[in-house]
Formats: structure tokens, C-alpha cells, sequence
């Protein structure tokens, strides 16, 4: 741990969706996506979110960007909070927070040649002359990949893998000291995605970018990043390093969600943890700890009093009765 | 023979599309063993999924169709069947779950009316009858308050919980052949480890046979018997799930293997394939993976290699093995 | 491992690059119909605004020696009880018909489409005022509403040479509304899109969101609906027309021609005055919806909505 | 489901609120008015009339008359029947209401048989008649559409009675009656179709091509059920589901389109009436039937709103 302070701090972030109920009933279900986080993001790491559907890990990445608004908390970029932020100090800020999106198909506007989408930004921004995008772009792609002919070519010419380079050429030409990316490789092919994996890890050395890395992918998160954190149902579970994390898991639900990553190795053995039931609803969320209803060692304490998020060692964080 | 389910003969299976019609599944050909797993394994276009298509015979006349080949079900050469008879054999013998479970069951009828109407179809029973054996079907895939489950509609449910429903369909029947495709792949990881276990346990009470349907090595190293692995509409290597994971022989399946992030294996770089998956419309007689193979020869620009059966069982699709077997 | 993944994606050839644009043109191309449909739009344009030019009787109007003839060598369609060849005023009043039917399109086209992109874009007060409006529009019946415009603008005897922009003019009032819902519908799915969230997440000013990334995704629809609503347009002039209420004479339009079925002697002795102008709109019409219907197919293959 | 309908019924006001705005200033804004166009009138008796039917106050105060009177449910006087406009408007909805129904059933039972057969063989021949007759039905004028065959079937056949509800100086009872205006219901009737069908079986066909795609229809073929019951079970159902929301527009379109049929074929319904108040400038009765109209569209909304709920599970058990 650096004793530098952290690029992204986020503290007690809730997003409440309200489904309201017209004119007389008020906010008749909540939706608790995220549900009191907080984590710090050091310069020059790659931060993993880890979890399932419902867990709140987009919605995370989109209110540090502020793509979204948040309910309570703070999400603070270089000491500063960017929601507080006014729309023209936001404006300014962007080109150096990016995002990279999850569906290469349908983050490309498919009526934008892709030197253009790549480019615009810089002259919206005014971070060069018009002349010189070109050269930027070229730049960019070749980084990614691809090459100065795909410039004039519309999204629909490309494949999925390249597409997600189109997008990550997109986010680093603004030179961006922070990068959110929202499970990039899923939709892609094995093949394919150790491509882009690796893309990633060469962006890491190169550039000295932080990334925040969302996925539900325990193996990709293991990969790339060098702490996690693990969401269930909008609330943090266990945060710590990647060696801590994977090696000896101490939350009852990391665990499970380790053992229940199909390996490809037909002749090894596990002890497999198979929880029972499905992961509850977000909109009626369990009283106590969240994960109580799956939980093979849940006691009476764990439906009622919930368990306090707390470090167990040196920058390892936990929420559960029973560590 | 007779211990043999399913027998796939040079099966081609095309597809017309914008770009010209495309061999889909271009003469593959294999068998499922009673009482065996076998997985097809492959990335999206390899032609998986029109295998299990074909199987079914489920392709829609406008989009596509089967062009030679036998599909042998018991013995029974499925194309030679008259339309009803393949309809009678379909969500009997041979039933199907599919990737979707969400879109898979329709939204506007009950699960209870769901799961009779296969019982209704083929079994002849009555009303009552066949709400009885919904109701057990329901406890069977693992779902309590089966009472309740039978009169609810799809969207009350999760992903997880639709598709024990479509297994709990596709068992109604007691079929000798069920073909699952992608069955754990819109779910999440916990919930894919509870389908796969039940798939497995099912599989074993009843005695059942299962093509499954998979891009997921992990998927397949932990359900399958015996493992085909498929490319561009081609099988380039197969063999037993155990000799083909220590031993992969195809630079494609080697190359899918290494590619892959594993957990607790951690590398600084991942293996990578270079290039990506041919146009299928624009192939030319050759093998089809020698533009990203590194081991790539001459030949392999110009001819297709056939696959051969190696020692140990693994059959493969590769010149580098050709010389190896002639010898 | 990295680099040969490079060199070998910047060596593959892609075909040829085809912008949109021309991808819809060969889609279009491919489609009988429409192009049936495009080719007698094109004939039915000529013949209106053309072929008054080679006919003898454009200057000669009103002719009393020669009234009410049964079609013959001179008059192909005959002529009317003021002795004016049908053909011609057939010809003329296409010119009216169809300057209408466009007239009003691009009206209807121009404020709805601002409209609903204020509404889909800027959301909040100004998008509930403006769908309020359009609510309030929608609920009343289109016939008696134009009717009542209609029978208003009679009364201020507005000159008949302007009557035609009037028309116009009220045709895309009640077209208006529901155009400026589709284009707000379709901006709010847009916007749910990633690429737009995209434009977010890169700071983009909304200039550019709008006019880079936003009307190119709305041009097609509004060509298509436009298209279709030029048919719509020129039904209801004829029908409005056709109840004096419309273009009146001494102009002619295809539906005041048709008003001679009136006459219960014209109607069961004379067809040619009343047949001509009815197949006329019938045919342009359909030829409009065929080339519409052409467009949203070749535009996008995946909105064959309604 | 109780509390979703309330608060439909609260978005009802605004909505009724400007369409009444819109028709008051709007009939208030033509000129002339059912005194004036009375030639017969003397000048103080004009003065008399102008002063009973409240000319003289300020156009908003006549509009706040107008909408107190129409809350109370008094749609106004018809100065042309010298009866309430309620009373009118009952006298005459009737005749229309049964042309509307009989064109209603006609209209749902081709589309969805035509629409469903085109969907399931899509590109055939029958397919592209289909289309073309669809789009013939689409771009005919209906008053045109109704000379025509008034033309065919009454004048040159005399197949059918040219216009009316009953036969001139007939005294028909009981079935021969029916018989009677029956036999002048179908050409409205027909015209009324026509102009409704083309949408209708475009929709359906759009709708049923969009279902047949789902991934529950293969699901339903995988169970090895018969083709029919693939259709019409799991097919037609889904596809009927969107289209109720259509009888919503229907409705009201339906007593618009008879404005011009029961003009064309002289039916007494309400469209003539509107057609013969406008030439004398019956305003109360002109804005209570628009009024009317507006008041039937929107319930017609709310009722398909309702049937939805009702039909679609998705949406009544959340409700």
C-alpha cells in the first residue's frame, strides 16, 4: 500500500432506483442497487469489481463516472467530488476519466465512421488541431491493434473483438488518467478475448492508466486485476488482494463463488460449495446479511443484525458475523 | 451398435444468408453412446448449435436446410421420417433445453400448462393426470412449493428457476436422448454450478444420454464423457474428455485451452489466437484454421485434411498428424 | 504472441468499405414493389406537372359549345359541363394534389420532428407541455377537427389562390402529433443505447450529440414516416376537398373533380368526370405507400414496426 | 390494478381539460353563427336569441358556461332539433353504433385470419396478393371507394338499395325488418371495412412475424406439438396481445369514418347529423359531438389499457 492518496475514493455510495407509484403512492418499491459501498483506488492499479447479476457493479462504475446520479455518498476523483462538480467543471474532467462499454455492437454509433468516433472527442474537447487527429487516430489504432485503413470504415465492417478495440481506442486517445470498464470481454469469444485481455494488460505497463475493471468473470478478474472487491446484492462482501483474495477467501460467499467456477480440467477434484436457492431480489433484499438465505454456515445472528464491513488485516476488509 | 443413441453421418446442414449460402455444419459426423455425456464444444459460428438444430429438425425451410447425411436416432434415419413422426419423436424421446430460459418459455401462459403440454402431446393422459406428474416433475429439478410454481407465469421467476422448468419440460417424457444447448450460459456462476449438478444427477438416475452444447472448456471438463470440438462447421479433433484435455493435439483446441484465463493459474500473458473465426461464406479448400495457425504448412493452404482416429482413442483433423498415422 | 495478433489484423483485407447510404440503395434496388411503386410516382409527376405542357386545351378553359362529351379521339377523357377537357384538369389538378400532399408532409415533417426531438432530448417541462399538446391533438377525431378548420378558413374567405397553403397548413396540424411521438420514441431508445451513453462518458457537447449522433439515427425514420405521409396527406385533401371544404374551384384538385358525382346525372351517365380523379388518387396513393413501405425495409431491415 | 386505473383516470383530466379548451375556442372562432344563418329572423328577434343563447358575454365566459353545463353532464341545446344535444347524439348513435360493430367484427376477423396466414407463409404468392390488396384497401378514398360501388352493386346491378336504412315507404316488421335494414347495412358496412383493414392486417402480420421469431415458438416445436397448436396457441396469442391496444383507436375512428360513409350512403347515424349541423351551424350540437368523440377516445385508451392488464400476465400481476 502506497501511502499516496488514493485517485478514486468512494465513500458510502447508495443508488436507490424508485419504482413511483403515480400520484398518491410514493416510491412504491425500491431497488437498492448499491447499497453503502466505499473503496479507494490507487494510482496506477487495476481495481476488480466481482459479482453477480443484481450484485450492483454497473452501477458502481457508472456513478464514479457520473453517467448516472447517485442516491448519497461521495465519489471522489483526485480529491475532488465529482458529483458536486458543475456541469462545465464535469465537461472538463471527462477526457480524463473514460469508459469502456460491455456490448461491442451497440456502443458504436453505426452511422459514425470509426476514425470519426475515435477523433471526436479531441476536437469537441479542443485537446489538438483538426489536422493533427488524424495522426492521433492512426496512433491509437495501431496500439489497439488495428490500423490507419480502418479508419474509414463504418462499426457493421467489424467483428465483435475488433469493435472492443475501436472502443478502447476511443477511451485512450483522451489520454485518460482513469478508465471504468464494464466487463469488456464478456460477449467475446475465447479466442478472442485473451486478445483483448492482453491488450489490456500491454495498456497497464504502457500507459500508466488506473483502471476500474467491472466483471462477473472471477478468472478474467484474477488475470488483470491486482485488488477486488466482491459485490452481492449492492453490498460489498470482501475487498482485499488479488493473492489474499484467491488463495484464501475468508467471506463464505467468495468462497462459493470460487468454487463454483467450472474448471477446465477434467481430472481435478474439488470440494465444490453448490449454494442452495437463487440470488434474492434486489427490489426485497434479506433483512441481516444479504447472503444469509444462501449461506451454509448462517446462524440466527446473520438474519437480523447486519454484519459491519470491517478490516481484518492490512487493507483486507470483510462483512461477515463469522470472521 | 446397439449401446449407440445417436448416430450423426456426414451430416451437412446450410444456411442461407445476406453474404451466400454457408455450410454451417459441413459433414460431421459422430455418436453418442447410451447413458454418455458427449459435448460440442466451439466458439460462436462453429456450427454447434445447427447441429442440435438439425438433430431436431427444427430449421425453419426459408432459413436453411439439411443437405445429405443420415441422423440415425435408435436406428431410425430421422431425415428419412414423415413430419409427424419426427413431431411424435420430438419432446419424447429426444427433448432440448436451450440458452434463453428467460425467452425460451412463452410469457403469456402458466408454467403448470407449460410443462403438460408435452405429457398431453405424447402420453395421451388425462387433465388431472398430467397435473399430477407436472407437480412431480417440478419437485424433481429442485424447486419446492411446486403447488404455487405450477399456476405462476414466467416472468415471476428467475433465469435459474426457468430453466429447472425447461428441464423439468424436457424430462416430462422420460426421453433417451436430451439435447442441452449453451443450458448454463445466461446464468450466473453459482446458478450454473446448481443446473449443472442437477443435469448430472438426472442424467445418472434416469439413464439418460446428453449432447451438450458448450463454448466453456470448464463446462465441458466437468460434465462430459467424450468431447468433439468444432470449427468453421468442421470437427477438427475428438476424443474422451480425460486424454483430450492432457493431450490436446489440434493447435486450435491447444490454442483454446492455453487461451483461456484459469483461475488459481495465473500467467503474466495469456496465450492468444491470432486473427479471428473465417467467413464462412467465402471458404476455400483448405484448413480452415491455417490463416491463425503457427504451425501452418503448405499444404494445409490447399487441401483439407481428413480426420483420422489417433492411438489413444483422440481422433483429430490435422495434417501435422497425418504423416504420424500413415506411418 | 501480442505482435503477430497485430500484424495480422492490419494485413486482413475487409471488403470493399459501402457506406449506409449505398448499402439502402442496393436493399432498395432489390425490391419490386417499390421500385413498381417508385417508377408510376415518377410517371404520375410527369403527367401532372409535364403534360399540361403538350395538351391543346391548357389556355383554352371554359368552352361552351363543347360540354359534358363522352371521351372520343379529341378529348380522351371527355369533358366537363363547362366544356373543359377532363385529361387536362386531371393533369392540373395533380400538380395541386400532390403539391399538397408534399406541402403538408414537410410541414408536418419540419414540426414534428423539431418537436420531438425537443421533447426526446431535452425531457423534463418542455417535453411534458409539448406531449400534452400532442395528447390533446390526438384525442380529437382528424375528420371534424379538419372540418372545423376547415369551415373557419372558408369563412374568412381566405382568396383561393392561398386556399391551397391553408390546406397544407392544416393537414400538418393534425399530422404533426403524431410524428413528433415517433421521432420522441425513438430518441429515447437512442438514448438508451450504449453509443449515446458513450457520448456522455467522452463529455460531448450537445450540439454534437444532436447533430452528429442523434439526427443521423432519426433521418431514416423521418424519410420513411415523411414518405408515407405525403399518401396520407393527399387522401384526406381529396376527402376535404371532395366536401368543398378543401381546394375549391375554379382550382382544381383530384378530390373537387370527384364533388361532380354529386349530380345524380353525372354519376350514373357521366364516369369519365368522376372516375379519372378517383383512380388517379388511387393509384398515387398506393404507388407512395409501396415506395414508403420499399424505404422502411431497404433503411432498416428491423423496423418493420406498425 | 384498482390504483393503476384511478390514476389513468387522473391523466384523463388534463388531457380532457385542453381537448375541450380546443374545441370551444376553435367552434367559437368560426364565423356565422345558427342565428345569423337564419335569413328569416327579424333584427330584434336576432337581438332576443343572441341575448337567450349568450352571445354576448366574452368568449371565455361562454367557455366557462359551456364546460360547467358539460361537467354537470348538459352537453347544450341543439338549436337545429330544438332537443339536448345528449338527447340528439342518443337518437342517432345507435344506427351508427350497429354499422361500427357489424364493420368492427368484419374488420378483426379478416385481419386476423389474413394477417396470420400471410405471417406464416411470408413471401409466397398469396403473401404478395395479400400485401397488394392491403395496400389497395389503404389508399382508396373512402368516399370515392363508396361511389364506386354504389355505382357496381345499386345503380348498374341493383343488387343492393343505393342509400338509407330502410326502404322508402316500406312498413316492415320484425324479421322483415331486420332483412330490410340489413340489406342497407352492407354497402356502409363494406366501406367501413375497407377502410379499416389495411392498417389492421399489416399490424397483425408485423406482429405475427415478430412472434413467430421468438425463441418460446421453437420451444413449443421442440415439445413435438402439432403445427396448429404452435400457431394458434403460443403464436396467435402473443401476437393478439400488442393489437389491443388498437381497439383503443378503433373506436372513435370508426364514428370519424362515418362522417363520410353515412354521408355518402345517406345512413342516419351520427355522422350525417354532424355533417347536416355543420351546414347550419348547429354549434352546440357540432361541439357536443366532438366532445363526445374526445370523451370516447379517451375511455376507449383507458378500457384497452385495462384489457391489457387483464390480457398480459406480465402486466396484471404486477399491477
Amino acid at each position: 500500500m502506497t501511502n499516496e492518496a488514493p485517485l478514486i475514493e468512494v465513500k458510502n455510495l447508495k443508488k436507490y432506483f424508485g419504482e413511483k407509484g403515480g400520484l398518491f403512492q410514493r416510491n412504491v418499491s425500491v431497488v437498492k442497487a448499491v447499497d453503502d459501498v466505499s473503496f479507494q483506488i490507487h494510482r496506477g492499479e487495476t481495481f476488480g469489481l466481482v459479482g453477480e447479476s443484481g450484485s450492483g457493479k454497473s452501477t458502481i462504475g457508472k456513478s464514479i463516472l457520473r453517467l448516472q446520479s447517485i442516491t448519497e455518498g461521495e465519489v471522489l476523483f483526485d480529491g475532488k467530488d465529482v458529483h458536486k462538480l458543475s456541469n462545465a467543471e464535469m465537461r472538463n474532467l471527462r477526457p480524463k476519466i473514460q469508459f469502456i462499454f460491455q456490448d461491442p455492437y451497440s456502443s458504436l454509433n453505426p452511422r459514425i465512421r470509426v476514425g470519426d468516433a475515435i477523433g471526436e472527442a479531441l476536437l469537441d474537447h479542443g485537446l489538438c488541431e483538426k489536422h493533427e487527429v488524424a495522426s492521433k487516430v492512426k496512433e491509437v489504432l495501431e496500439i489497439c491493434g488495428l490500423s490507419e485503413y480502418h479508419m474509414n470504415r463504418y462499426p457493421h465492417e467489424f467483428s465483435g473483438g475488433q469493435r472492443q478495440r475501436i472502443g478502447i481506442a476511443r477511451a485512450i486517445i483522451l489520454q485518460p488518467e482513469f478508465i471504468v470498464a464494464d466487463e469488456p470481454v464478456s460477449a467475446l469469444d475465447v479466442s478472442i478475448q485473451a486478445q483483448i485481455i492482453n491488450l489490456f494488460s500491454k495498456l497497464q505497463r504502457d500507459r500508466n492508466i488506473t483502471f476500474l475493471f467491472i466483471s462477473h468473470d472471477l478468472s478474467v478478474v484474477e488475470h488483470l486485476c491486482s485488488r477486488i472487491g466482491v459485490l452481492y446484492l449492492g453490498t460489498m462482501m470482501e475487498l482485499g488482494s488479488r493473492e489474499q483474495l484467491y488463495s484464501n477467501p475468508l467471506h463464505p460467499y467468495t468462497k462459493a463463488l470460487l468454487s463454483a467456477v467450472p474448471i477446465p480440467d477434467p481430472t481435478l477434484k474439488r470440494e465444490r460449495i453448490i449454494l442452495k436457492g437463487d440470488i434474492p431480489n434486489p427490489a426485497n433484499p434479506p433483512s441481516g446479511c444479504k447472503f444469509h438465505t444462501r449461506c451454509p454456515f448462517a446462524t440466527e445472528r446473520c438474519k437480523v443484525e447486519v454484519p459491519e464491513f470491517k478490516e481484518v488485516e492490512s487493507g483486507r476488509f470483510v462483512a461477515c458475523h463469522l470472521v | 451398435m446397439g449401446n449407440t443413441v445417436l448416430d450423426v453421418k456426414n451430416l451437412l446442414t446450410q444456411y442461407y444468408t445476406n453474404g451466400g449460402v454457408i455450410k454451417a455444419v459441413d459433414d460431421v459426423s459422430f455418436s453418442i453412446p447410451k447413458g454418455q455425456t458427449v459435448c460440442l464444444v466451439g466458439e460462436s459460428g462453429c456450427g454447434k448449435s445447427a447441429v442440435a438444430m438439425s438433430i431436431m429438425g427444427l430449421i425453419d425451410g426459408g432459413s436453411g436446410g439439411i443437405k445429405n447425411g443420415e441422423i440415425l436416432f435408435e436406428g431410425k434415419d430421422l431425415l428419412k421420417l414423415k413430419k409427424h413422426e419426427l413431431r411424435q419423436l420430438r419432446g419424447n424421446d429426444i427433448s432440448m433445453i436451450f440458452q434463453e430460459p428467460m425467452t425460451s418459455l412463452n410469457p403469456v401462459l402458466t408454467i403448470g400448462g407449460q410443462i403438460m403440454e408435452p405429457l398431453m402431446e405424447h402420453e395421451l393422459i388425462s387433465k388431472k393426470e398430467a397435473k399430477k406428474r407436472a407437480l412431480e416433475l417440478i419437485e424433481l429439478v429442485g424447486i419446492g412449493r411446486a403447488e404455487e410454481i405450477f399456476n405462476s407465469y414466467p416472468h415471476q421467476l428467475s433465469g435459474g428457476m426457468l430453466q429447472r422448468i425447461m428441464i423439468a419440460i424436457a424430462l416430462a417424457c422420460s426421453p433417451n436422448l436430451l439435447i442441452a444447448d449453451e443450458p448454463t450460459t445466461a446464468l450466473d456462476v453459482t446458478i450454473q454450478a446448481q443446473i449443472l449438478d442437477l443435469l448430472r444427477s438426472l442424467k445418472e438416475q434416469r439413464d439418460m444420454s446428453m449432447l451438450l452444447i458448450t463454448h466453456d472448456l470448464g463446462v465441458v471438463a466437468e460434465v462430459a464423457d467424450y468431447v468433439i470440438v468444432m470449427y468453421a462447421g468442421k470437427v477438427i479433433e475428438e476424443g474422451p474428455v480425460v486424454e483430450l484435455f492432457k493431450n490436446p493435439k489440434h493447435p486450435y483446441t491447444k490454442g483454446l485451452l492455453k487461451a483461456k484465463p484459469v483461475i488459481n493459474q495465473r500467467q503474466e500473458e495469456l496465450y492468444t489466437i491470432a486473427g479471428q473465426v473465417p467467413n464462412l461464406a467465402t471458404l476455400t479448400p483448405s484448413c480452415y484454421f491455417s490463416e491463425r495457425c503457427e504451425q501452418c504448412m503448405a499444404i494445409c493452404k490447399e487441401q483439407m485434411p481428413k480426420i483420422n482416429d489417433l492411438d489413444n482413442g483422440q481422433r483429430v483433423a490435422c495434417w501435422l498428424y497425418e504423416e504420424v498415422t500413415t506411418v | 504472441m501480442e505482435s503477430s495478433a497485430v500484424t495480422l489484423e492490419k494485413n486482413k483485407k475487409l471488403p470493399r468499405s459501402s457506406s449506409l447510404w449505398r448499402q439502402i440503395a442496393r436493399r432498395f434496388l432489390q425490391n419490386k414493389m417499390s421500385l413498381i411503386g417508385l417508377a408510376f410516382l415518377i410517371f404520375i409527376i410527369l403527367f401532372s406537372f409535364i403534360g399540361p405542357f403538350f395538351s391543346p386545351y391548357v389556355n383554352l378553359g371554359v368552352d361552351p359549345t363543347n360540354i359534358n362529351q363522352s371521351p372520343s379521339a379529341q378529348h380522351w377523357l371527355g369533358t366537363d359541363k363547362l366544356g373543359r377537357d377532363v385529361l387536362t384538369r386531371l393533369m392540373l389538378a395533380g400538380r395541386i394534389s400532390l403539391l399538397v400532399g408534399l406541402g403538408a408532409m414537410v410541414m408536418s415533417v419540419v414540426i414534428g420532428g423539431v418537436l420531438g426531438i425537443i421533447s426526446g432530448f431535452y425531457r423534463g417541462i418542455v417535453d411534458q407541455i409539448i406531449m400534452r399538446i400532442a395528447d390533446v391533438l390526438m384525442t380529437l377525431p382528424g375528420l371534424p377537427l379538419l372540418f372545423i378548420m376547415a369551415a373557419i378558413l372558408s369563412e374568412w374567405k381566405v382568396p383561393t389562390e392561398y386556399r391551397i397553403y391553408i390546406v397544407m397548413l392544416m393537414l400538418s396540424i393534425v399530422g404533426w402529433p403524431g410524428l413528433a411521438r415517433l421521432v420522441r420514441s425513438q430518441i429515447l431508445s437512442l438514448s438508451e443505447r450504449q453509443f449515446m451513453q458513450a457520448t456522455e462518458a467522452l463529455g460531448l457537447r450537445d450540439t454534437r450529440k444532436l447533430f452528429k449522433h442523434l439526427l443521423p439515427n432519426i433521418i431514416p425514420l423521418l424519410i420513411v414516416s415523411g414518405t408515407l405521409s405525403v399518401g396520407g396527406a393527399i387522401l384526406s385533401e381529396s376527402t376535404l376537398s371532395f366536401f368543398g371544404l378543401g381546394v375549391v374551384p375554379p382550382d382544381a384538385s383530384w378530390g373537387n373533380m370527384i364533388t361532380s358525382a354529386n349530380s345524380l346525372l353525372d354519376f350514373q351517365k357521366r364516369p369519365w368526370l368522376w372516375v379519372p380523379p378517383g383512380l388517379a388518387i388511387f393509384l398515387t396513393v398506393i404507388s407512395i405507400n409501396l415506395l414508403g413501405d420499399g424505404l422502411r425495409d431497404a433503411i432498416d431491415p428491423n423496423m418493420r414496426r406498425r | 390494478m384498482k390504483g393503476y386505473v384511478v390514476k389513468r383516470l387522473f391523466y384523463m383530466i388534463p388531457t380532457l381539460f385542453g381537448a375541450s379548451i380546443l374545441i370551444f375556442f376553435l367552434y367559437s372562432l368560426v364565423p356565422g353563427n345558427f342565428i345569423d344563418a337564419d335569413q328569416n329572423l327579424t333584427a330584434e328577434r336576432k337581438a332576443e336569441l343572441y341575448e337567450l343563447h349568450g352571445y354576448n358575454e366574452p368568449v371565455v365566459i361562454r367557455y366557462f358556461i359551456w364546460l360547467k353545463n358539460l361537467l354537470k353532464g348538459d352537453l347544450g341545446y341543439s338549436l337545429q332539433f330544438q332537443l339536448p344535444v345528449g338527447e340528439v347524439i342518443g337518437n342517432y348513435i345507435w344506427s351508427s353504433f350497429i354499422v361500427a360493430l357489424a364493420s368492427l367484427i368484419l374488420t378483426w376477423f379478416i385481419a386476423i385470419l389474413v394477417g396470420i396466414v400471410s405471417a406464416i407463409r411470408q413471401y409466397s404468392i398469396w403473401d404478395t396478393f395479400i400485401t397488394i390488396i392491403v395496400f389497395a384497401a389503404m389508399a382508396t378514398p373512402s368516399f370515392f371507394l363508396g361511389l364506386v360501388i354504389i355505382k357496381i352493386f345499386a345503380v348498374d346491378l341493383g343488387w343492393l338499395p343505393a342509400g338509407g336504412m330502410i326502404s322508402t315507404g316500406s312498413n316492415f316488421t320484425g324479421w322483415e325488418y331486420v332483412k330490410d335494414v340489413a340489406e342497407h347495412m352492407i354497402l356502409p358496412v363494406l366501406v367501413l371495412t375497407m377502410l379499416g383493414i389495411g392498417g389492421l392486417t399489416r399490424y397483425f402480420r408485423t406482429n405475427m412475424l415478430e412472434v413467430i421469431k421468438q425463441d418460446f415458438m421453437r420451444t413449443a416445436r421442440a415439445k413435438g406439438l402439432k403445427e396448429r397448436v404452435v400457431i394458434f396457441k403460443h403464436g396467435l396469442r402473443n401476437a393478439l396481445l400488442p393489437a389491443i391496444t388498437l381497439f383503443s383507436f378503433e373506436l372513435p375512428a370508426l364514428f370519424g369514418g362515418a362522417i363520410i360513409t353515412e354521408q355518402i350512403f345517406n345512413w342516419p347515424g351520427i355522422g350525417a347529423i354532424y355533417m347536416q349541423a355543420f351546414s347550419v351551424r348547429d354549434y352546440p350540437l357540432l361541439m357536443g359531438f366532438t366532445m363526445f368523440i374526445a370523451v370516447l377516445t379517451v375511455l376507449s385508451n383507458l378500457l384497452a389499457d385495462i384489457l391489457y392488464g387483464i390480457a398480459d400476465p406480465r402486466v396484471r400481476v404486477k399491477k
